[in-house]
């Protein structure tokens, strides 16, 4: 907490991270999007999370689908090589992307209708290989870009503009994910800058699938009365369970807090994740108790927020496919063709 | 008519029953003998029980187009003997297992019975039944040892090679060899007047299918990212290609691999995977057939607009939809040269044989970087799964990968603003960057309207003008595409044109017309777009026959729309049966059409 | 030249500031004067914010295509002023928000400005923040009822019939109204040579949009079942689909629906349920756009094979890939014909304006279901979305559904076993059954291979057979399409193609050359396959004009591959900018090449 | 359990059915599977069901993706109407089927290729819109008909037949289903068909769409040492957690059970299911308490198997949709056409 305030303190906007760089170098080119469309509040959260974490931008890349949502990554770090790909197939951009070089930084964005409707499967297999992406579902409940029709996410009873209703199960992109064995679930809302950097930051930082759904208002067509996903209905409903804090490499870890309610995450960069846990007895370690707890809330009809889950151990898609460390994009040639004495020799198979 | 290595037989068995390995023996051990000879598996589309068969060429020309005819039939599964009995020639052999007695309504006048208790004999020496299963299938290639002059002691070396760490298999194998080679001494006159000679026409030669062969330069070309999603008859390409990344991309000291190959959940998925690779700079590729191409032609779009390198292997089966997944076709043609919504062309390779399948894997890499668009290789599951006999491979070590216009960091250096899609060269084709390279070489990729620079537009003509330079560098690729081979024939008159695998029908068709006093230049298309000779080829001829896998002639329609010859010129010759094409189809319609014309 | 009910402004907004409502009052008002109107609407792709533009065309000869030049501009959006000040013609005016002054840079001496106040004096009149912004909207109605003589009386009337449970809102549009128009009266000469007077020449006619027609015209062909996933420019199709439904198909005790649309995730599933519910006997579509089509394109193979009935709705707008999706264009022609891998070939039928739209729409019903197969409907963003003057739609109640062969189940009592594909009445067309009908029905629908008994199959000569008969049945649809629209000209020698909605250019292109002594034969095909009256057009030409709006000139492309016809008798006219074609594009082109001519 | 087993002891093969039809009579062609293929051994199973439950096979409309299980409804209900689409899009198909008739009985088979890789998102919507379908997926873990590579339900460190590990998380069919808001969720094994048959029949009467995940081994690719999808393997892990019984709307329930493990859920076509609780405090009618559960007995390294979970109030797609009553094929063109009258008067509208 204290840690993400502290820039307010002194003038934000001129401060120098590490690199050098200003939080104006980690801005894209102007919004296109809706005056107060939620998915603004998180572009500026992820350039404040980068910009804290002090990643030169050209080391990241950002990709996205179709959509109001997927439009942001042109709205952050403009000197980062951007992806807006074709609707609902990001994930399986991002895992070839890596596959060539994992040295590269992946920041992927995507909506409620790019991720869980035509992108499910999708996503849903990009969670099994546990690619090391940090992934934001920016999530309205609806399919802004055109025009408003309900999204897979949109809940049962929950009203469009026109006053109709939807009848469907809403798909839950945390319970999706926990169900597939994700390594990372986050929950955050576009209203609450303080929770969400934080966990962006660690979603960045963590070696694998770091999936983050955001409560993220459509102003246009799903902010009103009867909406499940408005920033009144949010901001109403929402109880942060996990509190995190991150804590870079270097810093040391001072345990300011009650032992009992807080738990410190190695991640495999070195930093920590510092979770605190504001409900008693809850473990964001714990899969199963953290898929009930969610299902619970969800029940009393509220929505749980924080960084709900984080495996302790998480291997990647690299080291599954047992890759080089070397990004396959930096082997010289000699490492990967044989040759021609090698071809003569490996057609005697041949006769 | 000469038989001595001039002949074909056919081996009818039933899908599992472990023939391969036989039927692999078989045409090595001709191999070997040095005659040339060409192997075509005939598989259902399930994994047991079904009706499969294995036809053997041996052609002292060295022809390896399909025979419809066969002289000797190894009728091993009675519940196709009616069949196949019926695709024998007049005066041909069946060989059959006389264990059971042959149904006499089955046996024809003009055909000689050759009936072996073959699982009498293995069942006498053999425990297990699986093991009786398969020694069943050597004893009948110990037959046809006897029966063909096949050299014993070639076969003899081959098992050795092949179980040298399994003694006891060599054995059993050896003992099925002798227990069918002995009868057939003892009871038929061998050797049979089809029969083979040593000959020395396999020296410089190998034994190898097409996607093997694919394979082979994907690892040459230096490809490190291979993504797919199994699809008859693609799949053994990519299994392949792991095959020898196991072996040539290890790391010394780590065991770690130099290549990534991801399992996709689908086709969709798997050209994404590849997009996103090539866009970070590695080179990738995807293997698949033609549902998966239909399931990929969005992303296709996406990658000719964003300009992005792809490489994609359609090995060719019988469509539509599913088809007939086990048999070949050239169905694909206008699909892949067109693939996707809104004014698109894409670079296509056609590989005639496994060879060829080689040398376009390397060169579709060149060509997809240098023109950063996606590139096609259009094999077929003819070429892609059966063994062909082609000259050995070989590579020029000075080969260096072309990765076309990519800047570096140093160049990066010097550019103040870089823009993505600016015709600098006037070439048509842009400067590429890569990402984590530098930060100069930011820019943002889409599908989605865009101009010179690399910014979104709904401007028309900024639109345009981008859309038009794309269309000036695909047609600019007519000159990189590999050049159409060119058989002229003296005081030829028509010619005729084709494409990928049914080169070996037409020009075993061409030397026979040829031998009848039938003048046919020939013209086989490697590559699309097409160049000016192609279109000087056509306009040449008074007539070409355009001879191709499939119903609707794809061929002579990129034909009439690329070089606007008209069609009055293309006489189509089609044959979309799911067989490899033969001489024969090609003879039949060029005879009948100068008939027509005389 | 007498501008009297005869020139074209434009409205330049920003989206999102409600200004539709405004712009709909202005075209109804003087379409309601009896004057022939056409409006534009020029969006973003995107919700809020970016400019847009809509164009209005008052033309008493009624010409709809769009004109590049305007003579006045509603300037609404400073954003947008030197781009909107540089469409002007020369002497036309713009009228501006002079709440703020006008950057002096931007002045034309040409151009007469018109400074009105706008937002100072809606500031002045309304209170709400919401209410200002709108009602400027209307008050620039009210200033143009002034300057271009609008009735009045009608635009109270309408204001009345749209606000008659709402005396508030009537209140303050009619407000503002008086705002815009008093301010203009008393300072500007009212009215400007631009001016409209009251005509009759829209008594039989209607302003509507082709998604809203084709909406209509599954409604009225008894569709049922609608599958979809939004996409621009077809969504609405699929909204106006709904909203009929709601008033026309609820069971009157139970209110419950007689219709279900379903939503689906994405469009490879939308197209699926609309096969599973044409397979199941319903009468099913799915609006889309080019993006959807690709996606769409394994399944279309598998309709076409296994002969499902199945009606697309292709709404295309600017490719490839994502391009620009609020833009119009003409390029999924050649993909919409031959979609998918394999053989394959589709019935497409190519709407001009709203009310070919609606009968397009209800012969594509009967077209699937009478063939068993795909039927594309090939409209556009501009035919889809923009507000076009049409005669009234008009139906005739004797209509019956063509189900094609259905056999019912008292037919089904004599058959004692069906075979699906069998070509019994020697038309190509088998006879279908419905699922849950009779016993004696059953068959298995599959993709993969089958003969004429709907048996699977691995046979070449079975399965060919099928695929031949596929191909005659396509090709038998020919006579059955709309056939062309015909214009000849007395003396042409020379013919002018084009397809869909280029016709309005096209026309009033013609009009003009014969005005000039140039005569033009003029045709549009309105369905695919083409037939040979298609053919005998372009033979009876040396050289045909083929005008579209595509890149690469996919209806000429389809044309030679169809017709035969070679692509020297061809002369390709192409505009493809994303923006509706107008009648100079025709003209230019036409005049370049008779003058190179000549 | 008697239920089922009762034909058994009178010459079951000729015994007739409350419609006159014996065991043969809902047959199909025969298989061209592997013998000894677990697919074999569920159209067993499928046949019992149908004719135990008398359905008229007309009344019957089978579907099925790509696969060796998609070939399977060849292999049963002769006189019923099959489709065999293409890979992973059955779903589709049956959505829009229903839609337009909804008074056809259907089957859905698929493999877990077809359904957990290329066809997810296809499943994942086709639970959400709660398809009145009985969906089988023949869970073998590999794709048998491309020759044995893993699928999406191949566990983590299961070996494929060179021995290699499979490194990725499993998707676990029934848990994904519950995720989704399943309405009936089961597990079988093609190797118990007494405990597969009544599901099967429970699936077919209830309202809405009805998930089977049946472990089918694959003797050719799947079945050897080291796979967790072998005879062995299921033999020794699996649990029966329910066992369900079906009772026809005639008969009667005799509670020869202790109450306390017995519960009788009530299907909207009249007939009942019995679910006998092999396990102490499990009620299969709780959401959470299923996937919780079905989580401990993975965790043990066990399979749980019966019908796992049944909601007592579904409502299908057609309730959601408000369809009318009769099938919409069957709704003659007079109710569907306004009219021209109606059109002239409509077209005001556009003046
Ligand atoms: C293949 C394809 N189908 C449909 C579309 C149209 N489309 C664009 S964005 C979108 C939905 C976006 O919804 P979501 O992902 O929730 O983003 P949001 O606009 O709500 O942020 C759709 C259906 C498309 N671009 N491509
Ligand atoms: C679009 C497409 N891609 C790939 C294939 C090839 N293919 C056929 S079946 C199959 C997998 C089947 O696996 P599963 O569904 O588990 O069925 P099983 O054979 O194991 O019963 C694949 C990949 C295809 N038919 N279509
Ligand atoms: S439509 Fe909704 S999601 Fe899109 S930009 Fe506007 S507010 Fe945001
Ligand atoms: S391969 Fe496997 S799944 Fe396919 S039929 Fe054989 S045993 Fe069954
Ligand atoms: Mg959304
Ligand atoms: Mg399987």
């Amino acid at each position: 907490m204290t840690y993400i305030a502290k820039p307010k303190v002194h003038h934000p906007a001129l401060l120098k991270n590490a690199v050098g760089l200003i939080r104006r170098d980690y801005e894209g080119s102007i919004t296109t999007l809706c005056a107060g469309c939620g998915h603004d509040s998180i572009t500026a959260a992820i350039i404040q999370a980068f910009w804290e974490l002090s990643i030169e931008p050209h080391k990241v890349a950002k990709l996205s689908g179709i959509g109001c949502s997927s439009k942001t990554p042109a709205y952050f770090l403009r000197e980062a090589h951007g992806f807006n790909g074709v609707h609902g197939r990001m994930p399986a951009l991002v895992a070839g992307a890596n596959a060539a070089n994992r040295d590269i930084i992946y920041i992927g964005v995507s909506g409620d209708g790019d991720s869980l409707s035509i992108g499910l499967g999708q996503l849903c297999h990009a969670i099994r290989r546990n690619v090391n992406v940090l992934y934001i579902l920016e999530n309205n409940g609806v399919y802004g870009l055109t025009k408003g029709q309900f999204s897979a996410s949109a809940d049962p009873g929950s009203l469009n503009k026109k006053g109709e209703a939807n009848t469907m199960e809403a798909i839950d992109g945390c319970l999706l994910a926990l169900t597939l064995g994700a390594t990372f679930v986050g929950r955050g809302f576009s209203g609450d800058k303080a929770q969400l950097v934080p966990m962006l930051k660690a979603g960045l930082a963590h070696n694998g699938f770091a999936f983050i759904d955001v409560i993220s208002p459509c102003v246009t067509f799903n902010d009103h009365e009867g909406s499940t996903k408005s920033y009144a209905y949010t901001r109403e409903r929402n109880v942060e369970v996990v509190q995190a804090d991150f804590v870079a490499p270097a810093a040391a870890i001072t345990a300011q807090y009650d032992p009992g309610t807080v738990r410190n995450v190695l991640l495999h960069d070195g930093s920590w994740v510092r979770l605190r846990k504001i409900e008693e007895g809850y473990d964001p370690t714990d899969r199963d108790q953290t898929y009930a707890y969610i299902r619970e809330r969800q029940k009393a009809g509220e929505v749980a927020t924080g960084l709900l889950y984080l495996s302790p151990d998480s291997s990647d898609l690299h080291e599954q496919l047992n890759t080089v460390a070397t990004p396959l994009v930096q082997l010289p040639y000699a490492d990967l063709c044989p040759g021609s004495a090698e071809l003569e020799k490996l057609q005697r198979r041949f006769r | 008519m000469d038989r001595v290595n001039n002949f074909a037989f056919k081996i009818a068995t039933a899908n599992g029953t472990g023939s391969a390995s036989s039927n692999g023996l078989i045409m090595q051990t001709i191999f070997r003998m040095g005659v040339p000879v060409t192997g075509k598996n005939v598989f259902p589309s399930n994994i047991q029980g079904l009706p499969t068969w294995y036809e053997i060429r041996v052609s002292r020309q060295g022809y390896t187009a399909r025979t419809p005819q066969f002289d000797l039939m190894v009728a091993m599964n009675p519940a196709t003997y009616q069949k196949d009995i019926l695709e024998l020639r007049s005066g041909g052999w069946l060989l059959y297992d006389s264990t059971w007695p042959l149904d006499p309504l089955l046996s024809r006048p003009d055909v000689t019975y050759l009936g072996i208790p073959l699982a009498e004999m293995c069942n006498a020496q053999f425990a297990a039944v699986r093991e009786r299963i398969l020694m069943k299938n050597i004893a009948y290639a110990g037959a046809l040892c006897a029966l063909l002059d096949m050299d014993t002691s070639v076969i003899r070396a081959l098992l050795t090679e092949k179980f040298s760490r399994k003694p006891a298999l060599m054995d059993s194998n050896q003992k099925a060899v002798d227990i069918g080679y002995d009868f057939a001494k003892a009871n038929f006159p061998c050797p049979l007047p089809i029969r083979l000679e040593p000959m020395d026409e396999t020296r410089d030669s190998i034994l190898i299918d097409g996607n093997t062969a694919a394979a082979l330069g994907c690892v040459y070309a230096g490809a490190t990212v291979g993504a797919w999603y199994p699809i008859t008859p693609a799949t053994s390409l990519m299994e392949a290609f792991k095959g020898f990344c196991q072996k040539y991309r290890q790391e010394p000291d780590t065991n770690r691999n130099r290549y990534a190959i991801l399992q996709a959940e689908d086709e969709l998925a798997a050209v994404g995977m590849v997009i996103g690779a090539s866009w970070a700079g590695a080179r990738a590729f995807t293997p698949t057939s033609g549902p998966g191409i239909s399931l990929m032609t969005e992303f296709i779009g996406l990658a000719y607009y964003a300009e992005v390198p792809v490489v994609i292997f359609d090995v060719q089966r019988t469509g539509p939809s599913t088809g007939m997944p086990t048999r070949t076709q050239q169905g694909d043609l206008m699909l892949c040269a067109y693939a996707s919504h809104g004014d698109t062309r894409h670079i296509c390779l056609y590989p005639a044989d496994p060879r060829e399948a080689f040398e376009c894997a390397v060169a579709s890499f060149d060509l997809a970087e240098r023109f950063q668009t996606p590139v096609f290789v259009l094999s077929d599951l003819d070429i892609g799964m059966n063994d062909w006999m082609v000259s050995k491979l070989t590579w020029d070590d000075s080969y260096r990968p072309d990765r076309g216009k990519v800047l570096s960091a140093a160049e990066l250096d010097h550019v103040k603003t870089f823009h993505r899609y600016l015709d600098v060269d006037g070439d048509g084709v842009p400067y590429r960057t890569l990402p984590g390279v530098h930060p100069n070489g930011a820019y943002f990729t889409r599908g989605s309207g865009h101009n010179r620079f690399g910014v979104y537009t709904e401007d028309g003509d900024e639109y345009v003008e981008v859309l038009d330079r794309i269309d000036r560098k695909i047609q600019s690729a007519a000159r990189a595409v590999p050049a159409p081979f060119l058989r002229p024939a003296p005081g030829a008159k028509v010619g005729l044109v084709t494409v990928g695998g049914c080169h070996a029908a037409c020009t075993e068709a061409l030397d026979l017309l040829a031998a009848e006093g039938v003048a046919i230049d020939y013209m086989r298309v490697r590559g699309f777009p097409f160049g000016d000779d192609i279109r000087a080829f056509l306009d040449s001829h008074a007539v070409n026959f355009v001879v191709e896998q499939n119903r609707d002639g794809q061929l002579r329609s990129l034909l009439m729309l690329e070089t606007g010859v008209p069609i009055d010129k293309l006489e189509s010759v089609r044959y979309y049966g799911g067989f490899p094409m033969s001489a024969h189809h090609v003879i039949a319609a060029v005879k009948a059409r100068l008939e027509k014309a005389a």
